[in-house]
């Protein structure tokens, strides 16, 4: 998660650059099921995240097996609510597992096809924050819309949302908004630019 | 002035082959101290042995290198036949140059002089050795057994058939342990107290065993063969010489719902009491905690309605004294409780038990007379839901081994369940299943396949309840990991088999070791599983770590075995390869200064405290004394003398310094 | 340097090394013959001022050797011994001896195949080494 | 001890309620709340999803900023917020090469030295608390903490994270009764408001089901995320499970500003997509005149 450890190219095996990036040794999964049991979402993923563990154990081995983590829709389905390892018996951070598998799925572009909308989502939000530092809801919502191309959706939710006070029709702005692009110049755009 | 006789053996050609061992004779003659140096083609035979025990008569020999075989091999030997030729046996050593020269070296003149170099080495230690007497300790024949479950029981028969005494200790009101609460055992299903209350009778009978129920150790002092054991005898509250066991008292106390710990909770039981009908002694106990007239001052009804006027109610503990020469440690586990599990509702759902509840829910005799009704209505629940390593194997909790004794026990709860609802529906949730032993297997297998027991392969993540029924919220990970749900009327939780609450404080009184999770530590792990470090103290049961019934049962036996042979001598002999601590004559007494730091470091707690007092009665000195009962001969406590007032007899100062600078010795530098 | 026949002084236990060079023995394995053994109960037993006084005495190199942790016959004394080889090597630098000329390991009783190996390499690597010419100067510190 | 207030930026948008509310509340208790200067937005699931740097970088600005101000607390109402900034401070301070990174990123020199404290610590810290009770808000509520109050355990160290407790004692300091129930902490689909709403209504709808079945009346949270799912999601909860659900779900500051009996206009009570009112049986809150929907 270094600066000098981002250097490496995609040399290491990943269960090596997971540990690397996370701290968390997949071999110390023994597959008790225990994530996959209290996942919130395990039915929605096509790996539960035990599996996504078993196949990061085997990835060193079997690359096609990396592939299948990497491609996984369960990496953008997780939703970082913490259930799986605050009730793992080996402590492992499972969320931070599918953190990395983000990270590489990006730089390696294996995003899941299925996960468009939400990185759509995710990524008009820090659009949204990289030009105003705060988030503006209603131009990340109108970004959203044109990046997953799904128009139509809240058309009904914004006008009452607009009533109510909810929704401002200009942004909120951080004033030293250079330095915010400073600091997404060195993070993001730097690792979405690596090969 | 040494004169030392060095003998080196050809075996045949195994030595004679790569070594010249006709120059070794040579050059053996010519080290100072040296008095007769001969070759025999194999020493070990009878004529070659004769040839040592001649020489030591003729020769007037000081000590004996005899340059053969390992000194693991041969030393008994040698040091016999020098024993029987009058000379001190441990003036006799072994000079290694068969496993370590002839045997892993070439044919050369390198070999012949490391053959050289190692028979030099010896002589050099040799005439440095000291005439040894063996160590003998007296022995008494006495056994204290602590703990009076399975495995106390079974050693303390297995002690007192073989005619010894036995003192049996136990510290709740009746023996008989975990094993009087099963309801039936696998993989048999025999109903536990069929087979255990015999033998509880049998104890209360034995003419050699002396039985202290409601007691525990107080502390324990000495060393092998000569332990002083005092016993607390906590107060009944009633002559047990006068009580018939009646139980009259217990129908007339009128405090009556007290949880009842026999029934793990689920039953209740009055403030006077035997904790289950076939307890023996039949005699019961006053809880004080509970009881009326100890908490009021008024009451005493018991003792109003007590045909034999047995009820003492000012009565206090009592000590006993006993010497004991051996002890053994059967005290036993427990489950894990509490409200470490809250993710299972566990301590809070009244319907979430733990598998010692099951046992009392299925046993006859427990508090549904073995029915199987859940503890919140009564009701007998359509689906139970059995979840196997609760807490075992689980880090994250604490606990990271294998409880051992969960899989065949959940079997055997769901196999129970079965049997006694006909149409229910039970479930396991398991991450393994460990049947190894005999019969285990197939009765697992049976579970599954006669009585429908369905085993679902993956953890439960969490349990909660809703309209009075739990769901359980499961995974199949043989199914692709997918989230499974069940509601269930009941859910057995098999927790973890964990040491007992006192486990610690009384290792600190046996001065035995024990290991993170406080079970007492065996001396070796494969090859003295029933002893414990501390010589004379052993091991039986689940103390040790969780264990089922016929392993207790052997582990019992073992330790038994070990008693008898310890008794079989009225006095213990033991090489005498032990530390000693300098001695001189006032005023100066030893050379040790007192900073007990050999204490500190040795293992076996061998080390004690001598004072040493002036005409006027003051102590002058304190300094470490060696208790050869105990010593092992380690030497971890030598390396640690900051004034090397500690040696080790066998491999002292003098001796291990001979031999370094004699390794040495072989030339100068070019040489 | 090919012909410095190195003197190696090995210090083992009784329970698991030299029961272990036994079985190098009884396997027939061959290993350099440069290396001679002192048995001692434990490695618990050993005083690491003794390695002083064998590299005094003329030793170009040193093994100790004792059970595998967990494994001591005296249950703890291999420890004591590796906490101690822990302070020595502090010891050595100081005095300016090089730390490569003492090897500290765990061979168990049924490890033949691991002494010979852990003899040869030793033996190789004190080769390497050269002779141990400081000898003298701890002499005159008083250690011999 | 001087405390910051870190809003967020829902709180300044589609959760102002909770902002009105927390300083009407505040004003009452006599407590300054100054804002973290220039502060920005912590990245939320966004960042840590698509980089981890980041993650750290937008949240240590923030706490770089609140400790330049001399601030020892950091209060972050926002469940969320809380969680991204207590989770950067516990990493940078364990990791000295990783806080001297992100300082440099961040460009200012991150010590650590302001806590994150969420809205049930601070309210909890206030003495006497139940003395500022005017009208007890005697309902049955259902404590919903979600996921980050709680998790991960060992980085908040807040609450205990199975069967959590403090916001239902909060609860009944203000004369409610809280429910037990088994959805306090589970998921309410969390950041997948906009992108994934089917998976909002699924998750949420338990949650409300649960509540609902056990008698609560209304349900009280921390998140503006956790209100947006279980609150303007309603809608698709009933689409999605085919029953309607009344319950109005109310910010742990809403509650406390009723039960001092502030007015519920100022507490923000009217900007909810469920109105606030209770079963017919008991009076509904006077003053509040919400509509349902659009």
């Amino acid at each position: 998660m270094s600066g000098e450890k981002h250097a490496h190219p995609a040399a290491e095996p990943l269960p090596g650059r997971v540990l690397e990036q996370t701290g968390v040794d997949v071999a110390r999964c023994y597959q008790c099921g225990k994530c996959s049991a209290g996942c919130p979402l395990a039915a929605e993923m096509d790996y539960p995240p035990s599996q996504i563990m078993h196949l990061l154990q085997l990835a060193g081995e079997f690359p096609e097996f990396a592939e299948m983590a990497l491609r996984s829709h369960t990496a953008w389905l997780c939703l970082t609510c913490e259930i799986c390892y605050c009730r793992c018996p080996m402590e492992l951070d499972i969320p931070r597992v599918m953190d990395a598998l983000r990270h590489e799925a990006l730089r390696q572009k294996k995003v899941n096809p299925k996960a468009k909308d939400i990185l759509a989502f995710h990524r008009a939000f820090l659009d949204s924050v990289k030009h105003t530092g705060r988030l503006f809801e209603m131009g990340q919502v109108v970004d959203y819309k044109l990046r997953s191309g799904h128009f139509l959706q809240d058309l009904l939710q914004a006008p009452w949302m607009f009533l109510v006070g909810k929704l401002h029709l200009l942004p909120e702005r951080v004033r030293d908004r250079r330095q915010l692009k400073r600091i997404f110049a060195r993070t993001l755009k730097a690792r979405e630019n690596r090969p | 002035m040494a004169r030392i006789g060095v003998f080196i053996c050809h075996c045949g050609e195994n030595i004679s082959a790569t070594v010249d061992v006709v120059k070794v004779v040579a050059e053996a003659a010519r080290i100072p101290g040296v008095a007769h140096s001969v070759e025999y083609k194999y020493m070990c035979s009878d004529p070659g042995q004769q040839l040592v025990k001649n020489a030591i008569k003729e020769k007037n020999l000081t000590g004996v290198v005899v340059a053969a075989c390992s000194p693991r091999m041969h030393e008994p030997t040698f040091r016999r036949a020098c024993a029987e030729a009058g000379l001190n046996p441990f003036l006799c050593e072994m000079a290694n140059i068969r496993e370590h020269c002839s045997w892993v070296h070439e044919k050369g003149e390198a070999t012949t002089q490391k053959a050289l170099d190692i028979v030099r080495t010896l002589v050099a230690k040799v005439k440095k050795n000291k005439a040894l007497e063996p160590i003998k300790v007296p022995v008494t024949k006495t056994a204290l057994v602590l703990g009076g479950g399975i495995a106390g029981i079974q050693a303390a028969l297995d002690i007192a058939n073989s005619g010894h005494k036995v003192i049996l200790v136990e510290k709740a009101p009746s023996i008989g342990g975990h094993m009087s609460q099963l309801s039936e055992t696998f993989p048999t299903l025999d109903c536990s107290q069929c087979i255990l209350t015999p033998r509880m009778v049998e104890v209360a009978q034995h003419a050699n065993i002396t039985l202290y129920s409601y007691s525990e150790l107080e502390s324990l002092d000495g060393f092998i063969g000569n332990f002083k054991a005092r016993i607390r005898r906590k107060a009944r509250g009633l002559d047990e010489k006068l009580c018939t066991g009646c139980g009259l008292c217990m129908q007339k106390c009128p405090t009556r719902k007290i949880p009842s710990e026999f029934d793990a909770g689920l039953g209740l039981r009055p403030a006077i009491y035997v904790p289950f009908p076939q307890a023996v002694p039949n005699k019961p106990v006053i809880d004080r905690e509970h009881c009326t007239y100890y908490r009021t001052g008024k009451c005493r009804l018991c003792e109003k309605v007590c045909p034999t006027q047995a009820i003492r109610f000012g009565q206090e503990d009592e000590i006993v004294e006993a010497e004991v020469g051996a002890v053994v440690v059967a005290t036993g586990f427990d489950i894990k409780h509490g409200d470490f599990f809250p993710e299972y509702g566990y301590g809070k759902h009244q319907d979430v038990i733990d598998g010692l509840q099951f046992e009392r829910l299925a046993s006859a005799s427990g508090p549904t007379l073995g029915e199987i009704r859940r503890p919140s209505d009564g009701k007998v629940p359509e689906t139970v839901v059995f979840i196997a390593c609760a807490g075992s194997r689980d880090p994250a909790k604490g606990i990271e081994y294998c409880s051992k004794i969960c899989c065949m026990y959940t079997a055997k709860h769901a196999m129970l369940y079965r049997h006694k609802v006909h149409h229910g529906k039970p479930y396991v949730f398991y991450m393994d299943i460990r049947a190894g032993g005999k019969m285990y297997e197939e009765f697992v297998r049976r579970a599954m396949e006669e009585d429908g027991v369905q085993y679902v392969r993956g953890r439960v993540s969490r349990v909660y309840e809703r309209n009075g029924r739990l769901v359980v919220k499961g995974v199949d990970t043989l199914l692709g990991a997918r989230p499974l749900e069940i509601e269930a009327d009941l859910v057995v939780l098999a927790t973890a088999g964990v040491a007992n609450a006192g486990a610690e404080e009384l290792a600190q009184k046996l001065h035995v070791s024990y290991d993170a999770h406080k079970f007492y530590a065996e001396a070796h792990p494969k090859l003295r599983p029933v002893e414990t470090n501390t010589a004379g103290i052993f091991l039986a049961g689940a103390c040790q770590a969780p264990k089922d019934i016929p392993e207790s049962v052997a582990q019992a036996s073992g330790a038994a075995a070990k008693v008898g042979a310890l008794f079989s001598q009225s006095e213990l002999v033991r090489e005498p390869l032990i530390a000693v601590v300098d001695r001189q004559a006032p005023p100066v007494y030893s050379s040790c200064v007192g900073c007990f730091l050999c204490q500190s470091a040795c293992p076996y707690q061998a080390i004690e405290k001598e004072e040493f007092r002036g005409r006027d009665g003051q102590v002058v000195k304190t300094v470490a004394k060696v208790n050869p009962g105990l010593c092992q001969g380690c030497g971890t406590c030598v390396a640690f003398c900051r004034t090397k007032s500690i040696d080790i007899q066998g491999f002292s100062h003098a001796q291990v310094h001979a031999e370094v600078l004699a390794l040495l010795e072989r030339g100068e530098r070019d040489g | 340097m090919a012909d410095f026949n190195p003197k190696i002084v090995a210090f083992v236990c009784n329970w698991c090394t030299y029961a272990g060079a036994d079985l190098t023995g009884t396997s027939r394995m061959k290993y350099a013959p440069q290396v001679s053994i002192v048995r001692f109960p434990c490695t618990g037993r050993i005083d690491f001022m003794l390695l002083l006084k064998a590299f005094a005495g003329g030793a170009d190199g040193i093994i100790v050797s004792g059970c595998h942790p967990n494994d001591c016959h005296y249950s703890s004394g291999n420890f004591h011994a590796r906490r101690r080889w822990v302070v020595f090597r502090g010891l050595m630098d100081f005095l300016g001896i090089d730390v490569r000329r003492v090897q500290f390991s765990w061979v168990s009783a049924a490890e033949g195949a691991k002494w010979a190996q852990l003899v040869n390499e030793t033996t190789d690597r004190i080769r390497r080494l050269g002779p141990f010419a400081d000898y003298q100067r701890l002499r005159g510190l008083g250690v011999g | 001890m001087k405390t910051g207030f870190y809003p967020g930026c829902s709180m300044k948008g589609s959760a102002r309620e909770y902002s009105e509310s927390l300083l009407a509340v505040a004003r009452v208790l006599g407590r300054e709340l100054p804002e973290v200067p220039d502060w920005n937005c912590c990245g939320a699931t966004a960042a840590h999803n698509l980089d981890h740097d980041l993650a750290l970088a937008l949240p240590a600005r923030i706490l770089a900023a609140a400790e330049k101000k001399g601030m020892d607390e950091v209060l972050v109402p926002c469940a969320a917020c809380y969680s991204r900034l207590k989770v950067t401070r516990h990493e940078l301070l364990e990791d000295e090469k990783l806080r001297q990174r992100i300082s440099g990123l961040v460009e200012a020199d991150y010590r650590g030295s302001a806590k994150v404290v969420n809205i049930i610590e601070w309210l909890a810290a206030v003495p006497d608390l139940e003395k500022l009770v005017k009208k007890p808000f005697q309902r049955k509520v259902a404590c919903y903490y979600g996921c980050l109050l709680v998790r991960p355990a060992g980085i908040v160290e807040f609450d205990r994270p199975e069967e959590p407790q403090s916001m239902d004692l909060l609860m009944a300091k203000l004369g409610a009764k809280p429910i037990d129930w088994a959805f306090k902490t589970e998921c309410c689909g969390a950041g997948f408001s906009v992108s994934r709403t089917d998976l909002v209504a699924k998750l949420s709808g338990l949650i409300l089901e649960d509540a609902v079945s056990r008698g609560a009346e209304a349900v009280i949270v921390a998140c503006p995320m956790c209100h947006l799912n279980l609150d303007l999601r309603r809608p698709n909860i009933e689409k999605r499970t085919g029953k309607k659900y009344d319950i109005p779900v109310i910010y742990i500051t809403q509650v406390l500003g009723l039960a001092m009996g502030l007015p519920p206009k100022k507490l923000g009570l009217q900007r909810h997509k469920v109105a606030v009112k209770f079963a017919p049986a008991e009076s509904p809150v006077p003053g509040v005149s919400a509509k349902r929907g659009a």
